[in-house]
């Protein structure tokens, strides 16, 4: 048989709740339970408001750069859903709503994109890591935190989240081999929001689907409407429990659209169309729920309303406390370099305000050191009222 | 004539290379329709097509790589890295190939390119979107490091750049991108790569800068009594180091200005350099004013960070002092 | 239909002259005409022999550090006898057999291993890229010198070689996604010789193939016997029909075993079976063609015997030449750094052997310029007798 | 008290801490089976298991981003680079990730990580294996860089980077791998990361080297007729000036040994230092013996490239005579 069949493979696509409401009842049917259903509906408008408010701090100078996660709410919701909460979560920037159901505290967040990286001092029981700016790194660090836990006894397995585009990093590659031959178990979900700023996903990738970059490792891989939250939960819940049965890794892509700009800092409608984006205004993630309890008579306008006037409360609270904490002292980012302060460290934040950075002040004549001293006093006058 | 700021002299500075050379090809992350993110490529896809301006997968390690083939193949590619950041996953090919080709194959392949990349701190960036690596690719043979101040160098830097027959880092300060105008010439002009700037002259001491610290060098001579000279060393490598002597032999007193960490910083080359070529007129250590070494804070704390006049002022009298 | 189907693969392997002996005719037939057989054949026996003169001059001390290629004739030897002479074959280190038979002078390879660059100053007219020790980076290259030959409207396709091990780097990952997605057509050949040094290859792949790598990017993917040179012939042809008439890339996996030691650095015998490699010197590609063209009356003893001691000779011949090159001058890395030197270099140069790197030479006093003068003659002559 | 090589030295210190501390893993290319490519963990995953010393796939940036995960996970991971060439791919898992964490985290991360490099030239391997890319990390704020160049400081200073909580890279001068012995106690101890040795005490001259350098500079010291003091930095950063400000305010004179090319070479850090702490002993200009600035040759001239005696009684002289 010269010619033989080496490799065969197929990926699945699930979707549950479409977007005309259509419900598959054999997969959907006590997916969710009710109560939940409400909560986790509750979560996604509480996230799209942050949003908003954050779109205005960021608008009026009170934030930098913010990356809004509208219209993504059910992606990593169904991943955080599905999660225990001792399992690492090890996301990007754009997976704000499953973080927050984790409890992350939303000042958190907003600490971090107030440039204040107290907001990255996560505390560890929420087992997730920082906001990852640079793209694709963090996959990794999820497998390593898997293996450390596995190393220890615990069976924890890690979900680790990162977008089209950043799956065309080398160690995007990397993180999945080595997840894949070294039996880490990490649930690798690859959040297609087809475009990474204004690159559509096919430059990130000319392939079918983005669910397939898992075949190169031999992963098994599913495909799920990332707008639809019953089809994340329902995914994730095949993925998880592959993962910490087996002990090995496992591929999702969720297809899914980013509603608003890249961050504040990008203008979309330099490059997409309106009516693409008008088009999956209808597949939002949250209308699509909200129909369906209001449906089946879970939800109503009164709900939806006292909602609303909750969220806004709770979102102006964790602003205020974002906002309310001192400013960090002039020279914090000399205090976390090391454990153990190096010597010529202490000395430049000690000399910072007074002399340049090679001198010696006692080099100095004291007329020198005194305009120094002098100089500094000044500037942290200036400083002040700044 | 033109009165442009930074970014549009380098949008010049492309279109009319590209006019001249059919060979130049841009390409990075967003540099096409969008035309950057700040918008330095705006235009150039729609004049040149997409075959010479081309949006890449976002992978940095990727561009660089791609770019060394389409030079060794004889083009001369533009990539952009996004941000200064993001060098990081293409340390490798930049450091390990792009700049060792043409020695390795003593000349039978040669990589002429010219990567921009935005560079520097102070526009309340997140983070890893403010940094200063130049120090790390001048220790790295084989590599040209250009850094303008200016839109009128920017213009002159950039072509001279596009016309080398080596691999160029071109970084750009961002904070100075938009932050002034002047007059920008349309008519073809090259500044040498290799040749520094005295931008003022003076007797009492010489400042030693690049990039966007020219600014605040500037800002602290201008507040100062004495006489000062400074330099704007424009080339990170090859440097200038003739200009700087000369000057220093003059003047016995320096301050070197830049934002990246003290430690290993290109302060330090040419505060060596300095001892090695005026040690008899030195009449005091050459001071540096540079970035700490610590991590680029987020931006609630990157101006206690970044040198700024008040330190540079600092350092002037602690040098004139000694 | 909640459950549909995103995508579907299959990957065929192919054999023809098996390690039994069985020949396929429905593939195998006219595949390479006798002529080009025994050339082919002999092109095989040549960089085995010269596997081990290398072998020989590097444990006498006249070479570093050697891989040999002994095991893997077949596979880059097959893409090179299918690609046109002006297709770029960009390779990393164990494909000689392929880059001889391209016209690659046999003393470029030995001077590159002898510690001198010239050997790599490959003449442009062959279309090769010089020798990578780097691993995983020539791939990009590969797609960018492809590239840049589309943009001057030739059209030339790329072959890049790399190992089982490589395929694990970031940047492997990177060059099948641009050549994807940038449309650049490039046949992509992994040369799975099951080993990376120690490191047996499924810890670089736990999947059933190497060929998987390329659904990633939804790339034709072919698996061959690559010790069979006919195998390699057949999947060669198609896979670069198929990037020359699409301008597509490709993926190939080329199946064989590296029968040496690593370099000559290594001694597999520490991390592998005798049994291993026993088993697989029965699947060797040379006795395989060997005993074909024996069957058919194409090949006999006589012949053999001459043919070993035309290589031999002319083996011998290229380790002279390689020998013989006069001593690169000892600045000679000084000359090639940029287009134009520096001026600093130039005087780093012209002092390298009189003073040290921060002295200016003319602030010394007379009597030491003298002494720096004296050393620097000492040093020479020292030179010249080492 | 054993005479050992260095890889031995390396060897022991691996076995002792591993057996105190269960949180120690040890991973990279060919480290387990086959004991490395220059055997420094020869025997190890026979006697401490797979789980504790494995094998990875061929990918430098994986090896350093899992580490990191490891170490942000609570172990003490230590990677193997195989060469100091392959840091590149790895380049920003280090300087990005492991460099940063502490810091961005306000230290609810860290990363206690010792990475071993063999690393510089003389061995006459092939490209990429040859080089000294210390000043690069010494220029990265939130890393140490050490650097030993004797069996004895060897042990020590990898016991101290495997106790140490933050990253630690931990380069092996592959020319000294098995060049000599020396007593090195079975014992525990540690050499603090930090602190420089006085190798030899003089009174004219003032060397400052370290890693395989150091070698050259003892012999060089051994044909000279002057008093020259040799201080082994052995920590490359936090580096021990007081320790080298303290000898050339005593000698007046400096020169500095390394590797790496000279320009942003950590030799410049040392002599900017030097200036500044000691610009009024100085009696000459610091003199610096580096790698030129040309990528590091193939083997047949890297005898060429490298420091050896005589270049640095060359600069001996010419410091002298100054
Ligand atoms: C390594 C790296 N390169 C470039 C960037 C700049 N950048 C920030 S977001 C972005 C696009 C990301 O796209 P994708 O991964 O699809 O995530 P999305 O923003 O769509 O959620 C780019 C290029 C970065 N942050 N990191
Ligand atoms: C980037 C990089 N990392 C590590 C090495 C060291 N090294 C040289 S060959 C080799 C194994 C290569 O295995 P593979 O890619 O399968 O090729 P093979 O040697 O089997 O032909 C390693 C780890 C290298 N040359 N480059
Ligand atoms: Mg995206
Ligand atoms: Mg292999």
């Amino acid at each position: 048989m010269p010619i033989t069949t080496a490799y065969e493979a197929k990926i699945e696509r699930i979707s549950i709740l479409d977007e005309k409401g259509n419900f598959d009842e054999k997969l959907g049917k006590g997916l969710i339970p009710d109560t939940d259903l409400v909560k986790l509906y509750e979560a996604m408008v509480s996230c799209r408001q942050l949003d908003q408010v954050a779109f205005r701090l960021q608008r009026s100078g009170r934030m930098g750069t913010y990356p809004q996660n509208m219209g993504q709410e059910a992606t990593s919701l169904g991943a955080s859903y599905v999660l225990r909460k001792d399992d690492w979560m090890v996301t990007c920037y754009r997976e704000n709503c499953g973080l927050f159901w984790r409890g992350v505290p939303k000042e958190a967040i907003l600490l971090h994109w107030m440039g204040d990286e107290r907001g990255n001092a996560m505390p560890k029981p929420h087992w997730v890591t920082p906001i990852y700016v640079p793209l694709g790194t963090q996959m990794l660090h999820a497998a390593g935190l898997t293996m450390a836990a596995r190393y220890k006894g615990e069976d924890k397995i890690a979900c680790t989240f990162f977008g089209d585009g950043a799956s065309s990093e080398g160690d995007f590659h990397e993180a999945c081999n080595f997840a894949s031959n070294l039996k880490i178990p990490v649930v690798f979900v690859c959040q297609n929001n087809f475009w990474a700023i204004s690159t559509p996903s096919k430059i990130n990738s000319a392939a079918p689907t983005f669910a397939q970059r898992g075949l190169s490792y031999g992963m098994p891989c599913l495909q799920c409407d990332g707008n639809d939250l019953f089809a994340t939960v329902y995914t994730m819940k095949k993925s998880v429990e592959y993962t910490r049965s087996t002990g090995l890794p496992c591929f999702v892509e969720m297809v899914t659209y980013r509603l608003g700009d890249h961050t504040t800092a990008d203008d979309a409608s330099r490059y997409r169309d309106k009516a693409e984006v008008d088009a999956w205004k209808n597949r939002d993630p949250i209308t699509r729920i909200r129909d369906y309890m209001t449906a089946r008579k879970l939800w109503d306008d009164a709900k939806e309303a006292a909602l609303l006037t909750k969220v806004e409360e709770e979102n102006a609270a964790a602003v205020a406390r974002a906002e309310g904490i001192d400013a960090p002292h002039r020279s914090d980012f000399f205090d976390s370099m090391y454990a153990e302060t190096p010597q010529d460290l202490v000395v430049q934040r000690e000399t910072m305000h007074t002399h340049s950075l090679g001198q010696d002040p006692s080099q100095l004549p004291p007329e020198a050191q005194e305009r120094a001293r002098q100089m500094a006093a000044e500037a942290a006058a200036a400083h002040a009222n700044h | 004539m033109a009165n442009l700021n930074l970014v549009q002299a380098i949008n010049l500075a492309l279109i009319q290379e590209m006019e001249k050379n059919p060979d130049i090809v841009l390409l990075g992350e967003d540099i096409g329709v969008n035309g950057g993110v700040f918008r330095v490529t705006e235009g150039l896809q729609k004049r040149f097509g997409e075959k010479r301006v081309f949006d890449t997968p976002l992978a940095e390690s990727g561009i660089i790589g791609l770019s060394i083939g389409l030079a060794m193949g004889g083009l001369h590619p533009v990539p952009e890295i996004q941000f200064e950041g993001f060098l990081g996953p293409a340390y490798d090919q930049i450091c390990s190939h792009a700049a060792r080709m043409r020695s390795r194959t003593r000349g039978a392949f040669t990589v002429p390119m010219t990567i921009r990349i935005p560079v520097g701190g102070g526009i309340h960036a997140p983070e890893l979107h403010s940094d200063s690596p130049e120090a790390i690719y001048a220790h790295t043979p084989g590599l040209k490091v250009v850094m303008p101040s200016s839109p009128y160098d920017a213009k002159g830097l950039l072509v001279a750049a596009l016309r080398d027959p080596d691999p160029v880092l071109y970084f750009e300060p961002k904070r100075i991108y938009r932050a002034f105008r002047e007059e920008v010439p349309e008519d073809e002009y090259t500044l040498p790569i290799g040749k520094a700037r005295t931008v003022c002259e003076g007797t009492d001491l010489t400042i030693v800068s690049w990039g966007a610290s020219v600014i605040q060098c500037m800002q602290a001579i201008e507040k100062s009594d004495k006489s000062i000279e400074l330099i704007d060393l424009r080339t990170i490598y090859p440097f200038d180091m003739d200009a700087v002597a000369e000057s220093v032999k003059k003047t016995g007193r320096c301050v070197v200005v830049h934002e990246a960490p003290l430690t290993c910083g290109f302060g330090s080359e040419i505060a060596a350099r300095i001892m090695e070529k005026c040690f008899l007129e030195l009449e005091a250590p050459v001071q540096r004013v540079a970035g700490f070494d610590t991590t680029m804070p987020y931006y609630k704390l990157e101006l206690d960070y970044l040198p700024d006049a008040n330190r540079v002022t600092r350092a002037i009298e602690d040098c004139l002092a000694y």
